[in-house]
């Protein structure tokens, strides 16, 4: 078989092998992980968090408050009032 | 009179009397606006790619990509060869902005549907099929291994990868490549219903995700969610890094800017300039960069044809790959999934899932699994960056 | 003892007692951060420049633009000149950032009034004879025809036009070009009324544009501004790349940011980063850098007091002959012009047109020609930008 | 005459013929467009374009809703309310 | 199977297996993000150090700094090398970036608190004095002069200013020096309180600011502080460009940020680019290509360990300096000072002077001196700036 | 005494002197500023400066009002209403 055939051929096995592989140990990895964080991490921290509702905003808060107070205030925690 | 003449040859029109094929590229240039501007493909892309295509090929313009002698510095490519390829050969050639893209895009997405549903994740992973079976027959057909790979990854249906995969391997094919992801992601309300008919039956189509979860129940609940998302991205990208080192410029900083978007409030100014000035200014110079490529002598041969034929092959095969994976799957597992789970594995986020969920709710207006091809589209994107890295260290 | 004559060797003050004259530039650097701040003359770029060129006058600074051996490469030029030469010769001196704030113009500029009083924008091109008239003039004192162009295109009114001609053409009269085309800019205020009395009798400022409209209806209403405005700078961009290719890099993009801005949230983010942080981030670098040009022996020479007159009288004769290129339209025309209209044909927008309506209502309460002045205001843009691409093709 | 002169007086000639004719073509051009767009566009779009008015704003608007939503909503279209 | 060996020598596992102190960096990285994310721990900065070190030490990568020939082009440099060491020799090592960041760092800078207790800014000079101590101590242990000097700039206590230098004098050890001056910086609510216990009794931390001011009230209250706000940046950075001309880079661009913000709205695009967009972006990639620079053979040696812990010393004696010249003055003065603003003539900007505020508060809750310290800290920054620049003026 | 020490050493002095040379002449020249601007300046302009207020809400009223006058409007003056 012409050689550009065959290495054409192996990089389809060892393409799909390795996106296989790194897909299954990903998964792996997040159970994993999930295991370690239900196990270690104390849930009083389990609020939904901030970044991922709208950290466009927090930055604009942060930026805002450094600006305000020269860097003098520190934004330590945000959270939604109920 | 000699003014008149003079004043003539300034202008482009002898030019383009000579070389006319010059007026069917602004046509094509034209189309590319309409398809981007009224039929919204991609926007943000196509409509830079096609403007830069436009005045690239105004002859005198000095707007267009040229091959130039590779020892100049930058300096002097600007001096000799006008902005476009001083943009060009300093943001694009060097593999600089698609990684950084990719940051941006890493600090737009959420990792919290992959994690609620894990192992959907893996279904990413057949879904790049597509790439090597389009890359042997592009081999076949004649383009050596580097083109081929650059040809077979637009079916990792991955903008940036595409684009990165290409500058490494191929670059001259850079342009119509890039059209071509982009057009076909854009289509991909047309492509994926399309495959989808053709290989799924309506019986597997009203498996209720949610129904296999509470038949089903999955033993690991998610407690924190918040400390997940942070180490998650380290952990993958350590991971990916680890297997695909090649991968990393991708993975990494793809990873890096999800971070720095989870941590919250104290890197809030890293997250912001990573998805917003960061990324929009990336989107802009790569845009007009790589549509500054097409010119006539450049755009205008048999190859361009093949890959956006090849093109296509790569996501249709791509798509049904991920819904067969799915079907063997379901052939040995108790817990079904629904095969529109494996198609968007594909990437091409979140589109992709809009579209499957779509499908889904036309089959059974009660079956929502936005949510659950989130999973699998994401992951997605991790497969088509594995498989860029997989094809760069072999073939660069 | 040795100690303190280390130490005042590490100062620049031998040097200034060697080279008094710098002690000058510093207070000619103060003046314009006087006339920046207090005065608010286009701050936006005085500022900048007025900084860079303070910075750049203390001897062991490193902050000033030198010549320098262009074969060496950006990382050399930042190791052995400083990170200003750094600056200067990797986005000035490549023509690179004129272009790019032209494309953030183009995202804040708003073709609307132009469409509405289209055949207005005629008079946007006899408002460039103080181009050429300035560079005949300049020719015959002395000065070569790349700097006579340099000379003249202040004329244009236009900052980045300016500065993009003089890198192309002479590069060495980069910073009191500059320093003329904004001031005189910031001038407008005193230059226009001053030409418009000597040109101008009480009758011609009295016509009134609404009333001409309302006595010679336009025939074809607009039914579709959207539409149009997004096909607007499409079609004009192509027009000009065609006639005068060497004016793409200015109109290519100038029309680039419009587009964007035009389609509307389909690429807001396109728009935010051309008209937001691209633009300011620009300006920043350009203003520091184009001050730092401004070293003593550079800028201390009969040249620049010349550019000073030189970029004066251009100016002036711009608006005049735009001026009087409506008197002779109105020989002819029923349909009548105020002859504002044709000095605002000077461009510098949008200040040249606030001041013509200004005069306007001065002389009566009840004529508005905003509108109407921005329309060869803005046609000035692009008049400017094509004297310039002639002047580049035939000197360049 | 001496021959910068001479160049620099055809200069003045070309610059202003190109200058004039470009912006007499531009009319041209404008004209144009607003006939065909006024034939063959639907006057259904001819509402003020969002962009002309508040791009800005806009711009903000879909960054924020791309990140809220993770990118998966998207702006269709953006209406003032009457 | 010859295809799983293909595979395997693909991953960067073997290599790791070979050179196993690669994992041992790749610890360091995920305690260091620990620091940054949990620690909080100068999260800005230690994140994308942390995070560019992480993918810098996977084999295969190619995101590690490396030492390259000199003489490449930026665009040879990105082909041979790979983006990371792009950005790192285009932005890093020519210094480029800090003094861009120190512009950031001007524009979010008030010097309202200094300007209102100016006479306290003499106290940031004392607290440079643990830059000089180290160096020496650093040049007994063996460290040549400019190693010896980026060693001893940690104590400056200013992250721009120690990287600035460090790139100047000594770039082989910018990783360590970075990782050590950020560190410690986080430290300083724990440095501070140490070195104060050790250097100061009860009644030298009871002396209330504020009643000093009531006893001896200064003679010139300030009438327009938005005036003296504009010309004060002017001022000074004249001043320091006149008697420390190398500084220039750091103090100029730090003043030119503080103008754009003081002129307020008509500059105001110039200070949101600044203190946005520019300063943002500026460290993701200062960040990231530093931590890059920390591969296992450049940072697993002695000196990284003598580098961690003389950084320690230089701090605390910078600390003790400025604690014991305000003993002294007092001695001298009848209107006495606290030692507190002493010790935050450190910098560390605005840490210090919250937790000298901190330490006050706890020995009588009425004794605010916030404001107070905010003079001397601010002024630090000056003073290491200006030291930084007496090392690069006479070592490199 | 090795020559690497004694420079060493001099670095401390020349470095510690210029520091305190300098800093002392920030503050000369900081009082004189002072003096001369209560002299020279008339106190109207007394009010906060705006920038050290809120920069980044005035650079966004400005960019705003650029575009939505498509610069024909200009900020002259913010003030915060009492
Ligand atoms: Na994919
Ligand atoms: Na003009
Ligand atoms: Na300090």
């Amino acid at each position: 078989m012409e050689p550009t055939i065959s290495s054409a051929l192996s990089l389809l096995l060892i393409g799909m092998i390795t996106v296989f592989l790194v897909l299954f140990l990903v998964v792996v990895t997040g159970n994993l992980l999930i295991r370690l964080v239900n196990r270690f991490v104390s849930e009083e921290l389990a609020q939904p968090s901030p970044a991922s509702i709208e950290p466009n905003k927090l930055a604009a808060i942060t930026a805002a408050i450094e600006t305000i107070t020269q860097g003098k205030g520190k934004i330590t925690k945000v959270e939604k009032v109920k | 009179m000699d003014l008149l003449g003079k004043l003539y040859r300034m202008t482009a029109i002898q030019n383009i009397v000579d070389e006319p094929q010059i007026l069917l590229m602004i046509l094509i240039a034209f189309f590319l606006l309409y398809l981007g501007i009224k039929k919204q493909y991609e926007p943000l892309l196509l409509v830079p790619i096609a403007f830069g295509m436009l005045i690239a090929n105004f002859p005198g313009g000095g707007m267009g990509v040229e091959k130039i002698d590779e020892n100049l510095t930058l300096y002097q490519i600007a001096k000799e060869h006008g902005i476009m390829n001083f943009v060009y050969y300093s943001l694009i050639k060097t593999g600089f902005l698609p990684p950084i893209i990719f940051m941006g895009v890493g600090a737009l997405t959420d990792f919290g549907p992959m994690l609620r549903n894990l192992r959907l994740a893996f279904f990413g992973a057949a879904a790049q099929i597509g790439i090597f079976t389009v890359l042997i027959s592009a081999v076949l057909i004649g383009f050596d291994l580097k083109e081929a790979a650059s040809l077979g990854i637009i079916g990792g249906a991955d903008g940036p990868t595409a684009i990165y995969t290409t500058i490494k391997l191929a670059p001259h094919l850079l342009g119509p490549i890039a059209i071509a992801a982009y057009s076909y992601m854009a289509l991909v309300p047309v492509i994926i219903p399309l495959v989808v008919r053709l290989t799924t039956n309506k019986k597997e189509l009203l498996i209720n995700m949610k129904q296999q979860d509470k038949l089903f129940p999955s033993k690991t609940p998610i407690k924190n969610m918040q400390t997940l998302k942070i180490l998650f991205p380290i952990g993958v990208g350590s991971l990916v890094a680890l297997l695909v080192p090649s991968s990393v410029p991708l993975i990494g900083l793809l990873m890096f800017g999800n971070l720095v978007k989870e941590i919250g409030a104290s890197t809030g100014r890293l997250h912001k300039a990573a998805s917003d000035s960061i990324l929009n200014i990336a989107t802009i110079f790569l845009g007009l960069a790589v549509g500054a490529t097409m010119t006539a002598h450049a755009f205008l041969k048999m190859e361009t044809l093949l890959i956006i034929a090849g093109g296509f092959v790569a996501f249709a095969i791509s798509i049904a790959g991920g819904v067969y994976a799915v079907k063997v799957y379901n052939l040995l597992a108790k817990k079904k999934i629904n095969p529109l789970i494996g198609a968007t594995g594909l990437s091409a986020v979140p589109m992709a899932s809009r579209v499957a969920n779509e499908i889904a709710l036309k089959h059974d207006p009660n079956n929502h699994l936005l949510q659950y091809a989130m999973a699998s589209n994401i992951s997605g994107v991790i497969g088509s960056a594995v498989a860029a890295g997989v094809l760069i260290s072999f073939l660069s």
